[in-house]
């Protein structure tokens, strides 16, 4: 072991680690917990509208707008990441004025997550029991209240539970940031691990990787859990 | 993904030779041209940097191509007859390109990887420091020690690492930024960065994983140079995307080589 | 006052339709207490989610107040529907929220300020006997609790129509009255109109003024709840009103017995010694064979079911005795009803 | 024999603690048809819970047969619960399986075969009048369809304890009554037991033996139906055979009046005019005050409550000619109760 | 227009597209439909044991091998799809026979996917209402049944809807199986498209692409309707 200690590669990744790694860490929360924010913000409305808009909802829109919204969901889910990420670009330089760096990742990202999590939202809201609605409805309430006051706060540990979900994945894309010079530990394993099959900076960085999702999960699920009202506890 | 070859494809009585080759552009045509050179496929007229295995003419030995990221090759040379791989892939992975491998490029300069900047800022005092830096003896000497012929530097007559033709003081304060592979560019760069601190001035380096964004990003001017790429490359780029970026130092060449996988030797292509 | 008109209602699902409602046209009047009784199945949830849109009659028309609520705008039947309240067969309670919360809903709903709501929320849950459950979550409640706060939610906003669909069902007894009575003070004091789906008759008895009784998504027979009650002539109020059937008392009576129903509506006659009078006075020895009857205060409220020996003109003395004291009717039973 | 011995329920909750059972002792002998009453929120529903071990009792054991089912491992609990259904307050059907899939899911799972199963099904169906319903899903069909699909699956497979949580209670009479008839049917025929919580009192006239009167999480009263009904001691059980309170009466009652209980069990009294009898062959006005009584085929069920004028003497011939028919309990009834 | 349609890149591209295109759908669709299928056949019993298996679940397991699934699963998600690709390298080459190909890819993409599509089947399997799992317990149904006959059952739309967010989710990484010599559109979209400039040849792609998640999509949705009985139907 001593042996290992003194190694060569172990004193060059502990100097990987005393140099890079807290920047790092820091790099990968703050993208994607941003990232993953935006993509609620935008996703968690349009998921709303999913459920909402279609016929015989609380608030159906005009079908075409509806086809129009799922359309555009699942155009921005099919294009590969890499290729959403160059595609753009030039949003990205109107809204950060760069296209490089950590924080030019933050849009890419949210465009990449925000229909995730508009399905996401989509799939925990339909759950809300529709007699519930149906409730609401028949006290008056405007959809707009519905929405916020009833369909959402029903359908609160489930939405967490999928927020868990989406942030998990947006850490996953951001490993692919190094693409437009962007850092973070995804970064650091890809290009030590997988360019320079340096394992241990690699393995130093998933591990890091791994302690910020189960932070992540184990923050939601508990939160998930908390709020849920429906369980009977003894 | 298994593209396999035209043109004599079709002599299904022989045996198929599996190569892996990496996928990028220019890697694709150098490995692709280098089996040219060895006299093992004959590639159409005219394909030149960006051939592609679909541009294989004359395929005696029924060669498969398995095209595979660059960086992947050493992973999968288990998988297949031989593989291509760049010399710093090969190296980071144990193999010894000079010992190991079966075949390997000449260090042609052809494929040396340049130091890139927009057509116009050549001459930016900033620029002149920066490729002074680069073609110091002090960067030479890194590449020698550090990737034991893996890298081989291209400079015919390294520098003490300062041009004196530039006043450094008005300099002093002012930074560079530097778009470049994680490897071994940024490394090389790394030690260009020392030089440069000593007059005060900051090279800022930005890797990239891509083949595409530095060259765009020094277009758009939001980098003021590159260092990831070799001539071919650049004179392609330019041309098909319509930019405007020049060379204005060579500094390494990474050669490829032909290792064996399943195949211990060259016997299996004569 | 609320018109329902040739109202229809088709369920079609996929290898059936049900013809939940048929030509249904019943009129509540302002202020009414409105009772909708019948068999399980027969329509009474449909009616009277058709009463505020939850299920848009698939034709035919309701009218409050004259606005035929089919052709209102979202809009429009939004601000109808905050003065009509429904208690739900099904609580729909909202899981996510205390009991307090759950009541606190409408009144936010309708733009009260939060404090206020609270309050106003409080007090309710104390009138339904639960003020010291108001931190607790629906899933911590037992059945009737669960009741109550839907109920409590119900009477919040003061609504100008309350539409109870089985509100006291998981109640027991001695609830159920002082939610009866809670009702009963609220239609009185406020005016509002209620309108009482329940399977216990007692209930109907108890609250109501007119009663309408569904069969089959048909009305068989509507009007005021004595009249009804006392003489009911579809075979649908006759089930609902002597569930163990008529016949086995008519079957058994003898050559010269007659039936009759007697109907305590209120009535002050909680200190008469009605049947003991009958027989010293005119002789007639009174069988009771069925009888629901209670006493509150002076006044007695319910029915029975007597027979009657001695012919046609003890029958005939029988109904005059009765009839001539208020808010008594007495009928004769046809035998084979 | 199901032997409730010393249970106690804690529920915790962030800031309170609910004690829905103290100290509950309850043995119903096999056969029985045992009735649970209480008002809302008394614990009904948690100690039946406790019987097939849905809720834990904090302390206390509940044993079936000798069998303590607190010490039992998942595997024997399961093969015990195979043999007690439930009929659910809120009926808990599968929401996405059709009423005759909802009826074989026990079936299924006590590994009957599926054509067998599913002609069982249709037969219990038609028993509870939804033949026509076998493939709607509950979201299709109104309360009372639902709760009938709940009780037709837990008669499904033969139990040998039938725990009823509010079995009927979203049922019309009629409906109530067939529903009741099927199972004091069941419970005469393959001799199982049953357990009935319900709210409504003439359910337990109607089929329990036996009942406990559970009021705030105790034991308040527990003994034959009759006997309990004719002379509930407790405040709990007066309230529930008196929701109206029996001091209206009394409170009037002049200085020489008594109030006297009369207990219809099944009496072979429905041809018999016991109250014009009375007055015209001892002298003796008996008035109504509440009345609950039926007749089925010869024979009455239910209670009433007279009011007795002639003091002392006119209450000692009452109670002496009334207790001489068979199956009639006369008690009086204390003043001030 | 005719210019373009007879322009060089207009006519390098249609070769593309008639002798790579129908392998490359065909690629794409076999590689995520079998993928997403090993990936829910993994992950779906994954999900009913974080459901079932917890403290005061169906059937409680121990705790730390609950704990450890939950790690493994966070762990899984935690690593970047181009590394996972790479670690997997000897696991594919024991399954497959070869690390290469769009075959081999089915391998790190069942990896990345499974712990993924456990997590979707977790927050839907939550969504049972506690009451309709006590009624069956209260029946004597083993855990087992109560797994096949009521919480499945019970959750089908949801777990449809969320395995079409997990199939889009396979379909997006597929794009990225050119590193291991894969194909299929999104390598065509990437690789010809992008690092050879040929936009016209890579928008073709993802329009397949596009495509093909409005086809899932569209069947997920539509199944997940039709399969849910809750809903009244007038
Ligand atoms: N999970 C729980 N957490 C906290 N309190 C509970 C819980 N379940 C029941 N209780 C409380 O225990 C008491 C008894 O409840 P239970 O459901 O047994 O009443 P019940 O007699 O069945 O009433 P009802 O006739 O209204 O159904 C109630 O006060 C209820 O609020
Ligand atoms: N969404 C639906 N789809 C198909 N049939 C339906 C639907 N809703 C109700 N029905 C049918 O319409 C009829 C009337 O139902 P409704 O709920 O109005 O009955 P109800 O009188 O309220 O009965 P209960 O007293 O049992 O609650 C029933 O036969 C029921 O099965
Ligand atoms: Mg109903
Ligand atoms: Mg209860």
């Amino acid at each position: 072991m001593s042996d290992f200690f003194s190694s060569p590669e172990f004193n060059e990744a502990w100097e990987i680690f005393k140099t890079q790694f807290p920047t790092a860490i820091w790099e990968t929360v703050y993208v994607t917990v941003i990232s993953t924010f935006f993509a609620i913000v935008i996703g968690l409305p349009l998921g709303v509208l999913l459920v909402t808009g279609e016929k015989g909802g609380i608030r159906p829109i005009p079908s075409p707008l509806l086809k129009l919204i799922n359309w555009v969901i699942n155009i921005l889910r099919s294009v590969p990441f890499l290729i959403l990420m160059i595609l753009v670009i030039p949003l990205t330089r109107a809204i950060i004025g760069t296209s490089i760096g950590t924080t030019a990742c933050i849009v890419p990202l949210t465009i990449a997550a925000f229909p995730f999590a508009a399905r996401l939202a989509e799939s925990s809201l339909r759950e809300v029991s529709p007699s519930t609605l149906e409730m609401a409805q028949s006290m008056g309430a405007s959809p707009f209240k519905i929405i916020t006051k009833v369909l959402i706060p029903e359908s609160i540990p489930s939405l967490i539970s999928n927020a868990t979900i989406a942030i998990t994945t947006v850490l996953g894309y951001s490993a692919m940031s190094g693409i437009i010079g962007g850092g973070g530990l995804g970064k650091i394993a890809i290009n030590y691990g997988y360019y320079r099959y340096k394992y241990l900076v690699m393995i130093i960085a998933v591990i890091l990787l791994i302690l910020i999702v189960q932070l992540f999960q184990s923050v939601g699920t508990l939160l998930a859990k908390k709020t849920d009202k429906r369980l009977k506890k003894a | 993904g298994d593209s396999s070859s035209s043109g004599e494809g079709s002599s299904k009585g022989n045996e198929s030779i599996t190569i892996a080759i990496p996928n990028d552009t220019t890697n694709e045509a150098r490995a692709l041209l280098l089996l040219q050179d060895k006299g093992y496929i004959k590639l159409k007229d005219g394909a030149g940097i960006t051939a592609t295995s679909l541009d294989v003419a004359d395929n005696p030995h029924n060669i498969q191509f398995k095209e595979v990221e660059a960086a992947q090759l050493p992973n999968v040379l288990k998988d297949v007859d031989y593989a291509i791989i760049n010399s710093n892939y090969a190296i980071d992975a144990k193999l010894n390109p000079v010992k190991d491998s079966l075949a390997i490029e000449g260090s042609s300069s052809a494929y040396s990887n340049i130091l890139a900047v927009k057509d116009g800022r050549q001459n930016d005092d900033i620029i002149k420091a920066l490729k002074a830096a680069l073609e110091s003896k002090d960067v030479a000497d890194l590449i020698k020690e550090k990737y034991d012929g893996s890298v081989v530097s291209t400079v015919d007559k390294p520098t003490d690492g300062y041009d004196e033709s530039i006043d450094y003081s008005s300099l002093s304060g002012k930074s560079v930024t530097v778009a470049a592979s994680p490897t071994p560019h940024a490394e090389i760069l790394a030690k260009a960065k020392e030089i440069l601190a000593k007059k005060d001035i900051t090279l800022k380096i930005t890797e990239f994983t891509d083949y595409v964004q530095p060259n765009n990003v020094v277009e758009s001017g939001e980098i003021d140079a590159n260092y990831f790429q070799h001539q071919p490359y650049l004179d392609d780029f330019n041309k098909q995307n319509n930019t405007h970026i020049v060379s204005v130092s060579s500094i390494h060449v990474e050669p490829l080589g032909l290792y064996g996988g399943k195949q211990k030797n060259l016997d299996a292509l004569k | 006052m609320i018109e329902i008109k040739n109202v229809t209602k088709v369920f079609k699902t996929k290898d059936s339709t049900v013809e939940a409602l048929s030509d249904v046209n019943i009129t509540i009047p302002d202020g009414d207490v409105f009772g909708i009784i019948g068999l399980s199945g027969a329509g009474k949830s449909t009616l009277v989610r058709c009463i505020n849109m939850l299920e848009r009659p698939t034709s035919g028309s309701v009218e409050i107040d004259g606005t035929d609520l089919c052709t209102l705008s979202q809009k429009e039947l939004r601000r109808i529907r905050s003065n009509v309240t429904m208690i739900f067969q099904g609580f729909n309670l909202l899981s996510q929220k205390n009991c307090l919360k759950n009541v606190c809903f409408p009144l936010e709903l309708s733009g009260v300020k939060r404090a206020a709501a609270r309050k106003r929320a409080q007090e309710l849950l104390e009138l339904v006997g639960l003020a010291d459950k108001a931190k607790s979550y629906p899933s911590q409640l037992s059945g009737g609790q669960q009741q109550r706060v839907a109920i409590a939610r119900a009477l919040a906003t003061d609504p100008k129509i309350l539409l109870c669909d089985e509100a006291t069902s998981a109640l027991d007894p001695t609830t159920t009255n002082s939610i009866l009575e809670l009702i009963a003070d609220i239609n009185k004091k406020l005016g509002i109109t209620v309108v009482v789906i329940t399977h216990q008759m007692n209930v109907v008895e108890r609250i109501c003024k007119h009663v309408a009784i569904i069969h089959e998504g048909r009305v068989a027979e509507q009007g005021e709840v004595t009249q009804i009650f006392a003489a009911p002539s579809s075979d649908a109020a006759k089930q609902l009103v002597y569930p163990d059937g008529i016949s086995g008392i008519t079957q058994g009576a003898a050559e010269n017995e007659h039936i009759v129903r007697v109907v305590f509506n209120g009535a002050n006659a909680a200190r008469i010694p009605l049947i003991a009078q009958l027989a010293v006075q005119k002789g007639i020895y009174a069988n009771i064979a069925h009888a629901s009857t209670k006493s509150i205060g002076e006044k007695a409220y319910g029915s029975m079911i007597l027979s009657i020996g001695g012919g046609k003109n003890a029958l005939t003395q029988t109904l005059d005795y009765m009839n001539s004291i208020p808010d008594i009717i007495a009928q004769e039973v046809n035998g084979n009803e």
